[in-house]
């Protein structure tokens, strides 16, 4: 398992060649990218800062990819997350999900990221023409999390 | 009591981290929030409406009615946003 | 949309960063890499054979990507899918797809893989210490292509 | 009618492909696998269980009742298991 926060790039086909290289009892490799779009509240974005609470991020991640862990049959989790200024088009995160079979991995890195986007301490602030603008949590993501939760 | 803000509740604060020397009643993370609140300027609007912020006790998520102790890492912020 | 059947080796980072490149429409990349898995029952593999139906699987994966893009709203589909001789650890199927939002990413990319393993006229035969067997198709994979069924 | 075979049906036919002159009874997909399997030999092996035989008519899936004409090309093979 490998969790990251870090200022630099990613590469997500090493990230998936890294999970999987030299063994053969992983069948399936999901991998998610989220990447800036250019557009928000109908403006044009300049640019995103992300900001994360030191520490609890690494900490929460971990806990986040322990919970997939303990749900599914995995072979291996990593989670990159990127902090500080991106431009549109930019990668901002990476989920890569290894297991024998496909739906773990894919059931595994949606269910990451819903988790992600409720839980680790990241706070996206967008730059437009009209100004600075702290990005609003989203009711669908809550609703997307609430879909795993068990009774 | 060391207390962090982030986003824009750091903003309005008008710092990232300070140690305060709440009192004793401000037992729970709703009370040191409104003991915060209390303080006037940056703080009332940063704590203006509590159902915008929420809290993390020593890195873990809690609720308002979390208890705190002498010691521990209080924060403060807007629901995440990352992703 | 790009659909490839081919012998060689395919690069999942390359592919995934071709969908979004130049690009800020784009939120969401997710990907699905399948690997041969080196064990099939209770032996070890030697090598896996993929024969397919040249033209029709073209065909076929052509209208398994445009069912998706009429289904979910899609920025970007790729399906590569390697046929011969491969062996244990060896990449097979990589399905990419491209959308503003990761939902509408991950249920296509899942859609994709579920309707090629019950559509897509591909056979594995399998090389084992006890010989050659050909693959038998699961029931499982039925199963998992009727969810997508509508009425 | 050009007739194409895959995986262990074309193991057992002995060949991919082939036009054969099947008679105008052979109307259905499902006709024509019979008058195939009445071949005897590999055919009788290939066609013995035609639950385990899925077919294309002009590289489009179709089940056995699927009507048949001269030029067709009508595929026979196992279920798929790409992927």
């Amino acid at each position: 398992m490998t969790v990251k926060v870090q200022r630099e790039d990613f590469d997500p086909g090493a990230e998936i060649a890294r999970l999987h290289a030299g063994r053969s009892d992983i069948g399936a490799v999901v991998s998610f990218v989220g990447l800036v779009r250019g557009e928000s509240h109908g403006e044009a974005l300049r640019s995103m800062t992300l900001e994360h609470f030191p520490g609890m991020t690494e900490r929460e991640l971990e806990r986040i990819a322990d919970e997939a862990r303990a749900r599914w049959s995995l072979q291996g989790v990593t989670v990159v997350h990127r902090i500080g200024e991106l431009k549109p088009g930019e990668r901002i995160v990476l989920v890569v999900t290894a297991a024998a079979h496909r739906r773990a991995a894919f059931e595994a890195g949606e269910f990451l990221m819903d988790y992600l986007k409720t839980r680790a301490p990241f706070w996206k602030r967008e730059l437009r023409p009209s100004g600075e603008h702290w990005v609003e949590a989203r009711g669908s993501d809550d609703e997307a999390a609430a879909r795993w939760r068990r009774d | 009591m060391k207390v962090l803000y982030f986003a824009w509740v750091r903003q309005k604060v008008g710092r990232g981290e300070e140690v305060v020397d709440a009192p004793s009643e401000a037992a729970t993370v709703g009370a040191l929030a409104q003991w915060l609140q209390a303080r006037g300027g940056g703080y009332a609007e940063a704590f203006a409406d509590l159902k915008r912020v929420r809290a993390a006790v020593n890195q873990e998520h809690v609720g308002f009615d979390a208890p705190i102790k002498a010691g521990d890492e209080v924060a403060f912020f807007p629901p995440v946003t990352g992703g």
